[in-house]
């Protein structure tokens, strides 16, 4: 979708705002919310990719006039109803009405091992042959679906190269909406950001997005028109 | 001029220590909200509070920039791990123990004197959790997402970092699941350092590439 | 500006709301901001560039948050003190601390021939001689300005058909930040849905754009990569 | 989930009698924002109150659609007069006294079984004041703005208006100083009606595009 989480290029939003000695947590309820979309995350009823959709459905006003953990909270509350784990009258009584079954919470013992998991979104590279090799040149596709993508609005109908294939990957726009893992290659792309900005933008700058291969389709060799 | 001020302030508020009964301070709506949900999740059997408190203390104390910092600083004196590092960056920062969630699929990215990198999420915040811990707020703050993509040469003079014209810019967005961890270069003077002491000079903010390594003046 | 006003093809926004029996103002404050916008800008320290421009600088967050009239509020109140009729610190404290030279205020007297004028922007034919004309085909430059511009996101970088030529207007983005007049034409520019979205747009939509030359190149003839 | 709703809701806040001491009711941020800064500006002698009450008075009661509905019925009898307002929107418009103010530059728009055409201002909310008046708040939030270039049957279709997939919708932006009127097509059933009738059928919404103009019932 072109939600309002889709930022890259903006402007008016001001200067970069580091804060010296930063905590990992500024608020104890950060703390909880970040634990608990852990926590509620494993129980797999739902993958990151409709994690990150869930928070794309924040309204905008909303999404930016909050901070990170609460996106979180947000995505949280709607993915535990739109899964069936929470009613949504108990969210609204913030009371339990009945159990859910065959759920089980992941306990203090279990951690360890979810926690240092070795694969996570990577399939194998035998389950897509690659269509396109470092330094082919690939023209991103337009596309606007209304639902979840990976291809940020900037990097839409322009022409990059190839910097290298990262390998099979579960692709993300499918996995949001339906769950299927999909195998698709990703690749790192690299654009010039004259071709992402045009004439104003530096010329020793180059832009590298992660894209998979459903994005791209082969570019006209330079010198015809890009 | 209004009173809608609320998202960037946040950055700048310091730790309220908005424990129970802490101070005896009103528990705001939010706070609410989150211990409200997280009773209910808890009486649902949904989630232990036990775990909670061990993935917060995981994410808090035990994993942070520390880990990329000695991540670079092996690669600083041991060129074979650092010639593993750049080809299979994931593995090479395991043989140091750094695996797991928001890290399985490194790339590491080496500064030199004619290239810059520095990574951004532009459509979340994706952040290499393994090496780097969790990101800091401005990292995920509308204006670092929004600019870094098209202006990064004037985000990278913000952070006090002024690169030349002839040096190229490579700005690395995470919209996959790669993450991204910046080998900055090794400053010179400090030849003599050890692997920890050089550690020690190696911020999260080189790691993001939005900084330089600097010797200590007094070494 | 690539900024937070620029709205077009966002999604997430939800459905549009209209309210029965509308009143043309909802609260009484409007009805003074909106007058209070109209009054100051007849003082002719500004332009409706300048306007425009001021208002775009709101923050985001505050600028989604916020109703049409609290932009303009935002946008008179920039405009008061960029353009030395008010100081910041008699805004602050809405005390006045001294006369504005050489100004003076619209009297009643004078409204109906202010309110009634037959031209504003357009300027004569002859002043710019067009390049295009209905029929052709064109390409959006891809600009991306931290000025003020009239060319959408969504329409850059985009081949499209001139409809008709409007003639000769002041050129909207140097008129928002350099008050100077400068003459271009101004086409209405038709656009495939398809073109502009991808291929999930309607095959029978087209979007209609007025566009000032500069943004424009000739396009590749049809057949041609567009 | 949180307390930050401030945009849309305002939609559907109807007359809030806020002017001085009604009902004795409090004073928001907001009131007391505007009223403050029209004292500042009258204080310095900017601004005349009187002429404050003129403007709002011209907009809140003497400018509206009913002018465009005029310019509609007027042109559905008088063959000629649609030519002229076709041909040259501005100046047949002009022949009904409907001049000024974001109003300079028209173009009118005619619907037709083939072509439907609705009006947006993608990046501020352009209107065309002397014929329609000042917008309604629809018009200029967040989902109009935004939906209806990239999804115009989806915003019709929820004005209530089905376009058939053998009609072109065209969609036009206001993006420089030209002022959009969509031409309504006349409603079958109307033979007899005079000038007057017709205008009275004519809706703001039908000279937007985003409705259609019905026969009455009992005709």
């Amino acid at each position: 979708m072109n939600g309002i989480h889709d930022l890259g290029g903006m402007h008016g939003f001001g200067p970069v705002d580091p804060e010296p000695n930063e905590p990992v947590f500024h608020h104890d309820w950060e703390r909880r919310a970040f634990a608990l979309n852990l926590a509620a995350g494993f129980l797999g009823r739902w993958n990151i990719d409709m994690g990150r959709y869930a928070r794309e459905h924040m309204p905008p006003a909303e999404y930016l006039a909050t901070t990170y953990y609460e996106h979180w909270l947000y995505g949280l509350e709607r993915l535990l109803v739109e899964k069936g784990l929470v009613t949504g009258k108990e969210l609204e009584a913030m009371r339990p009405q009945g159990p859910v079954a065959g759920v089980k919470a992941l306990g203090v013992d279990d951690l360890p091992k979810a926690l240092r998991n070795r694969r996570a979104a990577r399939m194998d590279d035998h389950l897509a042959t690659p269509r396109f090799k470092a330094g082919d040149r690939v023209r991103t596709k337009n596309l606007n679906p209304t639902g979840h993508t990976r291809l940020p609005r900037y990097a839409r109908d322009k022409v990059g190269v190839i910097d290298r294939d990262h390998g099979v990957f579960i692709f993300a726009d499918a996995h949001a909406v339906t769950g299927q893992k999909v195998p698709q290659r990703c690749y790192s792309v690299r654009f010039e950001g004259r071709e992402l900005w045009g004439p104003d933008a530096g010329p020793r700058d180059a832009i590298y997005i992660d894209l998979f291969e459903p994005y791209l389709e082969p570019a006209y060799p330079e010198g015809g028109h890009t | 001029m209004s009173d809608h001020h609320h998202g960037h302030d946040h950055a700048h508020e310091h730790e309220h220590d908005d424990r129970p009964g802490a101070h005896g301070a009103p528990l705001t709506d939010i706070q609410l909200r989150v211990r409200a949900l997280e009773s209910l999740l808890v009486d649902k059997g949904l989630v232990d509070p036990k775990a909670l408190d061990t993935l917060i203390d995981t994410y808090e104390t035990k994993v942070g920039p520390r880990n990329g910092a000695r991540v670079v600083a092996k690669a600083w004196v041991d060129p074979a791990f650092k010639q593993r590092l750049l080809a299979d960056s994931t593995a090479a920062i395991a043989e140091l123990g750094y695996i797991g969630r928001q890290g399985e699929d490194m790339v590491v990215l080496e500064n030199t004197p004619k290239v810059h990198n520095v990574v951004v999420c532009t459509l979340c915040s994706c952040y290499p959790w393994p090496v780097l811990g969790l990101p800091p707020v401005w990292y995920k703050s509308g204006p670092y997402r929004a600019r870094t993509v098209i202006d990064p040469r004037g985000v990278l003079r913000e952070f006090g970092v002024d690169v030349g014209d002839d040096v190229e810019v490579r700005v690395w967005d995470s919209t996959a699941e790669l993450r991204y961890l910046v080998l900055p270069e090794r400053p010179q003077g400090t030849e003599g350092m050890t692997e920890e002491q050089l550690a020690d000079l190696v911020t999260r903010d080189a790691m993001i590439g939005v900084a330089q390594v600097k010797a200590p003046r007094r070494w």
